[in-house]
């Protein structure tokens, strides 16, 4: 019965020792999350920081289709998950959280900042849409390059009323570059629910209407992202062309340590609804199906879960015991 | 007179002209049912309604455009940037709309329009999110601009912004929030724009600073007080219009200036308000003036490298220090 | 036969006497513009200098069925047909693009900039896509005073690629804002054909995708233009929802004196385009609906011209006769 | 040598660094299919074919953010502004992204792209379309600005700009494109960055400028040559990095000095750079710095007016007098 349930909803390329070290992707994700919340409250973070906890499908389920440092990645301030699927050590992340001289921007970029370049990851960025501008750069030189590479730009709902966006879609559409734009619809932008910020809340339209085809997709369930961008990078890599996923998920914490601390999300969301949502969690799906497959037995989830805490605990001993940045570097890369 | 914060004395500040003037609102992100990103905007749109209290998409473009187009057809809006940082995305609608419309009208249209939030540094913010771009807005004529370092200064100046007819940029000091003071409850309490105010006297040498700034002068001048130096602390509150009388009369009795402020020192007010002090109190200058200003960086993450970048008082001070050497 | 016509193809509301009136009225913005174009080679005016020959249906057809000055006007730097058909007078237009103290902004403004707020018309604008976020602001206040009052804002085909005209979009669909919006497709923007702008032409799709709803116009005719514009108009007043007319036309000429002096033009459209397009002439449509329906021999359309050219050269007079603003007058209107 | 003009300077900078470097290409609005808007790409399109001369649509986010990214990827674009006023639609790309991204990634990611386009005032564009920015980007850190005065630094320095690894914001003058010069034909001929030069010696005061304003300011000297006043006019070429060594030795000799610039006066460059003059050479100093710079107001259409907003070689002439007076 659990073979035919991998049949039927598992794409045929993903074995299941290989869907078994996406899960452990996203365990570690969460409790990466979850420490660096702690560690903010301790006071060993400052500045903002934007948690990914229950939006784990998004990056687990798209990046390890990519061909890095190739492929190019951009996104958002919410953005320790994608440096970790990227490749990006903990340590040199939970450092960089901590604004250390080990971090992966030597301390000086922060939370929002984090970046890999190495790996193919161009950063996430702190303004709003800000990333879909340097998407279209990024396109183009790929294109320009002569390559088969793809960027993609992750972004948030609350991105899709910034003008940039729209310009960026514009020229992307006109000259036809491999980006893959994956708007992480969490439903909110801080307090404003999609439903009190858009004039029309149908966001494929808003791709479609600058020349850029896309889909709707459940990004709470593994399988689903997982094919959808299978199939949308395909297609990327065939016609050149951008595509835009428009990917419903929730964000199960609130948009920042700021309201997470004062529960300030209860201003614009109840209770009641991020247990709605908190059904779906991802990882309890996903973990679901593998036990169900045989593969995944409570020993082992536990196990997964020891490891993802420990891997954490490690980057955060790391990122304790390293030094902050030299007072002299103040001045340094500000030119190259 | 009440004892109150900062961001209470604006949230004053706007409930008693909001209850004056049925044609003053608010709009910006996050201003109405998650009650402010500061709270500043705090049980407003409970109190006045969403008609009043206007929450918007992120779109900064947009809400300039909105304050300014319905300040053009008559209504007196009160726009607020999340932060400063973010008016980035709406230069050409501030620039290019709100401070030249009644010029290129030739005053056949007011513009009067209050575009406020708050700037300041030093919470870990990082790069994109720690501008402080007053010198762009003073350099641009058609702006009044307006930076509050009291309660009481929060509130009267924030009145004569929403009552003034043209376009004020209204900047609060996010490190300040929280600052208490004592505030007029009188409901026609308003500070004239173009007053300088004069925090300390003192005869050594003239310490000309505004927002936040102010604080730090005067902490400076306690210490150096301590040593014998007396600071006369100049608190500008508008940098259009520049008040330069009181600076000239001061800087008449010291001879010595140091000019002070948050934001990168390079090409920044500091420079302007030094020039124009040699330009009129040529004569007078004993020392050249000092000018203390942040570091001219994009601000970094880590906490020991963002204190570096901050001037403190004891940048102050020791600027102080080589003025009276 | 003739009478067969007008009721097919004129809406029942205009009478002939009107229409004749609309005839003229086009007639004098079509002469008007060729004479702003002399002057400005004769070095009686300086700045940029775009004219509107082959759009005046845009605005003949549709200003005077608003109700001035309750009802307001935004439009871009192509802005005298608007000007003179808010009322302002064809001197104080002229005076205005001479730089003179007698100019509807007392000489500040130019060409670009012209205005009549006690019409009902709030300006020019040298910024593509400029007057799209001022409309917002005019839509909400015409909304918020409780008025029945319309925004009526133009722009161009180019502006539809500026970031801030799609924040404005989605705001004014979010708040169902009175804004009537006339896209000034004349095909270019500067040398830019619409293809070569977009990745996506359908503009109706652009407005739709942030809820305002909308159609295409033929903005050649003067009947579908104003029928269209009568259906909107009476949607907005009914529903107080913004609406969105693409108006297909063409400019006759080049994009500003720039280009018409030195053929500019001819970089980025054959004279054979032009030449088709010419034969679709607004005012010689409706000049010949007018002479089959009997009411415009030859001799009242020679009359009719002559008049306008009085009209202009009247202006042309009072302008040059008209003094420079005070030198003093520099440092004045900074502030209100 | 060869005589040029201004504007064929910058092309042929262009064409030799795109001939030499397949990683350079422009884009912009209009530079292509219309050769240009005041024609300095002409005949690029046909010579380099779309991929690299690439018209785009108006778009000024778009196309900041073309050039930032695609710079930040590896190629090395030069993005053309239509004139530098819509680049206040780009700030935030500008400011926030490239401007940042060297110093956010801890030196990790480089962004070397030129960002360049005509400022400049005087044909009656008003308000909108007068801005000259150099003074808002000099306050940024993380920029370099340019802005040539003559042919050759044209050709020179946006060779520099070309090949430098970072943002570079190269301000053109649309009123000197016309102006002839030689120009080096050596395709290695480059000017670096921080050099400022002395364009005529003199003995009694200083005159410092940059772009258009230079010329105002050599017709000015030479007219006071007349008189017997010995001008030394100095041309920064860039802002940052600012070459001070040159303007101080010039000021140990002169002791006085007008420092110039066609961009608005309050809180322009000017500001900065007689503020940096009293810090390094305080006591050289003879008589206060003068000040010359456009009128504090958005520019008026009207001739008469434009005219008198304008600074001119007549109002340098007037503040040299004074300055000696
Ligand atoms: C241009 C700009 N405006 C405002 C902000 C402040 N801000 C930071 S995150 C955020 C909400 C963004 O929501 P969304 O795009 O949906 O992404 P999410 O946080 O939900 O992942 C806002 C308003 C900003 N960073 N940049
Ligand atoms: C933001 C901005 N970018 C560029 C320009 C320069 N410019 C002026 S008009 C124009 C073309 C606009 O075309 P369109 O919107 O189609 O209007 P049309 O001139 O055809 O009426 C351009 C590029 C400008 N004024 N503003
Ligand atoms: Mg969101
Ligand atoms: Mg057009």
């Amino acid at each position: 019965m659990a073979k035919t349930a991998v049949k039927e909803k598992s794409p045929s390329d993903i074995g299941l020792d290989t869907l078994l070290g996406h899960y452990k992707t996203m365990v570690l994700i969460r409790r990466f999350e979850e420490s660096t919340y702690r560690k903010f409250r301790e006071g060993k973070m400052g500045g903002y920081l934007h948690r990914y906890d229950g939006q784990e499908a998004l990056v687990t389920a798209l990046i390890p289709q990519l061909e890095l440092p190739g492929d190019k990645i951009l996104c958002t301030y919410r953005d320790h998950a994608h440096a970790l699927l990227c490749g990006t050590s903990p340590r040199a992340i939970m450092a960089e959280l901590m604004g250390r001289a080990t971090g992966c921007a030597l301390g000086k970029g922060g939370s929002m900042h984090l970046i890999d370049p190495d790996n193919g990851f161009l950063g996430g960025d702190g303004i709003v849409g800000g990333p879909v501008p340097i998407s279209l750069g990024v396109g183009w030189a790929l294109k320009y390059k002569n390559t088969k590479n793809v960027c993609v730009c992750y972004f948030g709902d609350g991105a899709m009323n910034q003008g940039g966006v729209h310009e960026s879609f514009n020229m992307v559409g006109l000259y036809k570059l491999p980006v893959l734009y994956i708007l992480e619809n969490n439903q909110y932008a801080m307090g404003t629910s999609v439903s009190r910020s858009t004039g029309q809340p149908d966001f494929v339209k808003k791709a479609e209407a600058h020349g850029i085809a896309g889909e709707r997709v459940d990004g709470m369930d593994f399988f689903t992202m997982w094919d959808a961008a299978k199939r949308a990078l395909a297609r990327i890599r065939e016609t050149g062309e951008a595509y835009f996923l428009q990917v419903d998920c929730y964000r199960f914490v609130g948009h920042g340590v700021g309201d997470d601390n004062t529960q300030g999300w209860k201003f614009y969301r109840t209770e009641g609804e991020v247990h709605e949502w908190m059904k779906k969690d991802p990882i309890v799906k996903l973990g679901a199906y593998l036990k169900d497959a045989g593969v995944l037995p409570d020993e082992l989830a536990e196990k997964i879960d020891q490891e993802a805490i420990a891997v954490v605990d490690d980057a955060v001993a790391f990122a304790e015991a390293s030094p902050e940045p030299p007072l002299d570097s103040l001045y340094e890369n500000v030119y190259s | 007179m009440a004892v109150m914060r900062y961001s209470e004395a604006l949230r004053l500040a706007m409930t008693e002209e909001m209850e004056r003037d049925d044609s003053v609102f608010i709009c910006g992100e996050e201003v109405g049912q998650y009650q402010g990103t500061y709270r500043v905007t705090e049980g407003m749109l409970s109190k006045f309604g969403p008609r009043r209290v206007v929450d918007t998409p992120i779109s900064e473009i947009g809400i300039a455009g909105m304050a300014t187009g319905a300040a053009m057809a008559g209504l007196r809006p009160i726009a607020e940037f999340m932060t400063w940082s973010f008016a980035l995305e709406a230069m050409d609608a501030l620039v290019n709309h709100a401070a030249k419309i009644t010029y290129m009208s030739g005053g056949r249209i007011s513009c009067p329009v209050v575009f406020r939030g708050p700037a300041g540094v030093g919470t870990q913010l990082s790069a994109q999110h720690s501008q402080s771009l007053e010198s762009w807005f003073a350099h641009t004529p058609g702006f009044k601009v307006v930076l509050p370092s009291t309660p009481e200064d929060a509130k009267g100046l924030l009145k004569t912004a929403i009552r003034d007819p043209n376009p004020v940029i209204f900047m609060e000091n996010a490190g300040i929030y929280g600052q208490r003071g004592e505030v007029p409850e009188d409901t026609d309490f308003m500070i004239p724009f173009g007053q300088a105010a004069v925090r300390t006297e003192g005869s050594d040498i003239t310490l000309i600073s505004y927002s936040n700034m102010v604080l730090k002068c005067l902490k400076a001048a306690e210490a150096l007080e301590k040593d014998g130096i007396h600071c006369e602390v100049i608190d500008l509150r508008t940098l259009v219009p520049l008040d330069m009388d009181t600076v000239v009369k001061s800087i008449q009795k010291t001879h010595r200036a140091v000019v002070a402020h948050e934001e990168w020192k390079n090409v920044g007010f500091g420079a302007e308000l030094a020039s124009r002090i040699y330009e009129q109190a040529f004569d007078y200058m004993d020392a050249p003036i000092e000018r203390v200003g942040g570091a001219d960086v994009p601000m970094p993450y880590a906490k020991n490298l963002e204190r570096a970048a901050i001037p403190t008082d004891l940048d102050i001070i020791a600027a102080v220090k080589r003025a009276l050497a």
